[in-house]
């Protein structure tokens, strides 16, 4: 499931997100027909990790979607409210930088254990109850639950500290490789609906002759939701928080409403590009995998899946 | 002083080159990791992919 | 499924574990023959909080019943690990007693948000990785997926405060009254074997002609355990830190190991009942809702699953 | 001084009586509940069972 993206591959997806004006229709990239059954495919919606719980819109067209006999399969992260929780807990979330200009956590052992409490704790718990308020048979899941994303540990980093290129080892991350699509077929054949996070279970061999080694490490959970659509031969909807490009996209109040000069167009593009390349990323690895579409959304329209999947987004 | 471990070549240390850290051989381009200071030790860098989690 | 204890029947139920010198044997209650099909009733083993991920030689049992084909639910807590972790976050854990002696944990707002990143958070998620390692297809649940364990909110305790009794509100605590035991079977069915946290789902109408509101509180993990045995007529196995009785609980150097005076007989008698009362009317309640059997035994036990249910206790 | 809910006897409140504590009707054993302090509002308090959450 691994893909090689050129420089091209990115800045051509890229250019046709920002010409296609986000706000108003999605990217919409069919992959052409899976399966040959009856059945539709199910559909995977990603939902932003810092709104998880809030995304009203989004809740409400789960449970229309349901309501409509879909199977629908939920995937969604947290990042922010890890940061937030720990710095209530004292410490200091850490990110770093590879030489390609990437910032991207560092997952130490102590952000381990704060990001298993918060992402399947609290995130996956309250959004599984705000679910069951729409109606909607919610089961929530993480990677580790039926080993249901695994992979390799990707333990060691090239980060770029002080100008200097440097190995950082130790940290808690790891590559989705294989979804268990049996327990998410199992489930909704049931009239469940799978709630999904992260972590994942990272497989890890000890040397010659022993076992694999299974350890819950941070994975990306956009990709899990490419991996997941992939596996089910599912649509794809990933609604974004930004309703637009922002500058900084943790600051909402920096969205770029027009560009007027070279500067500002080359700052708004970095912005986007940074932003969407893993969504991008994420896309691209969605239809290699066997997705049968991939629509990126904004999480603000009223029934923003409903609206993405019929292409008024 | 030290040999890169993939072409044999003199690799130079500078002074605050840290354990853990990248040098770039300047005869074949490998990526070498130094593991260790004094005496100085290279090994090849790990390839690495730029992945991140959450 | 509920069930009023009289003081003698706590009492008699009491003496016997007492009597039986619990660390070698277990109390073995038979409720008699539950179903009449051919597959052995599903085995429910209760792991207490503090121990949920080291209690090794549990683990390897659990992976020996289901290589043998058994269908296996486990069930655990952690109230320790919330109190850590609320330390940790400068908040005090909050315990009350009730006028009849009784004390328990007060679950707020800020408890109930860390509670929900301890239990189905850090502690089922690395259980769920350390079953896994055991080779066990193990897949972590709360009472919140599927809401597997609901019943009416508890928001009022009554309690005694400097020698007066009074009510206390705004507690998010709940009393299990019904299990969704098709989520189970559809797991176990599936060949997974599914590791049940609290919190559970609370039923509360915001009055007439509107719609219940669910919401995600604290219950007894014990009362879950006997709540599914119940469910699924199965043989619930409560295995207990506790090698022999304790004077505090939670002081491993309290053990009492023998008897000599009058008042250190009676200051063990009211640790073992309160420790034990709760454990008592949770086997009660299991074997009243449908449990096949109720064993309670040591986890420090070599295999403590196997010889509790053969009777080596 | 106010009156019990349940049998409309008088039943006094000490002067630090709080909000939120139960007082016994010492006429019909009743358990109430001090809804208010100034003026005295009692009203009966609820039958609860002695569960605890983990
Ligand atoms: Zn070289
Ligand atoms: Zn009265």
């Amino acid at each position: 499931m691994t893909h090689d993206y050129t420089k091209s591959e990115l800045e051509a997806a890229h250019e046709e997100l920002i010409d296609n004006d986000l706000g108003d229709d999605g990217l919409r990239t069919d992959g052409g027909a899976v399966g040959g059954d009856e059945q539709s495919p199910p559909v995977v919606v990603k939902i932003g990790g810092a709104r998880a719980v809030d995304p009203e819109g989004a809740l409400s067209d789960v449970a229309h979607l349901v309501a409509n006999g879909e199977d629908v399969v939920v995937v969604h992260g947290g990042s922010t409210a890890v940061d937030d929780t720990l710095e209530q807990m004292g410490e200091e979330p850490e990110y770093v930088e590879t030489p390609g200009g990437v910032v991207g956590r560092f997952t130490d052992e102590k952000t381990m254990e704060v990001f298993e409490m918060v992402l399947p704790g609290k995130l996956n718990t309250d959004l599984v109850a705000a679910l069951q308020n729409e109606g909607v048979n919610a089961v929530g899941l993480s990677g580790a639950d039926g080993k249901l994303l695994t992979g390799p540990r990707k333990s060691a980093v090239k980060v770029l500290e002080d100008g200097r290129k440097k190995i950082k080892r130790g940290d808690h991350s790891g590559k989705i490789e294989a979804v268990n699509d049996d327990l998410l077929s199992t489930l909704l054949a049931g009239r469940y609906v799978p709630v999904v996070t992260v972590p994942m279970l990272a497989e890890e061999s000890r040397g010659e002759g022993t076992a694999t080694e299974y350890t819950p490490v941070n994975a990306d959970a956009d990709r899990a939701a490419a991996a997941i659509a992939g596996a089910l031969g599912g649509e794809l909807v990933v609604l974004t928080d930004v309703a637009g490009v922002y500058e900084d996209p943790d600051d909402p109040d920096s969205l770029v409403e027009s560009v007027g000069t070279p500067a500002e167009l080359d700052a708004a593009k970095d912005a986007a590009e940074g932003f969407m390349t893993k969504k991008v990323m994420a896309a691209v690895e969605a239809l290699d995998g066997g997705a049968a579409s991939v629509t990126v959304a904004d999480a603000n329209n009223r029934d923003p899946i409903t609206a993405a999947r019929t292409g008024h987004g | 002083m030290t040999e890169c471990v993939q072409c044999g070549a003199d690799v130079t240390l500078h002074d605050d080159a840290e354990v853990g850290e990248i040098v770039d051989c300047t005869t074949c381009g490998a990526e070498l990791e130094v593991v260790e200071r004094n005496p100085p030790v290279l090994d090849r860098a790990p390839e690495l992919e730029e992945d991140w989690g959450e």
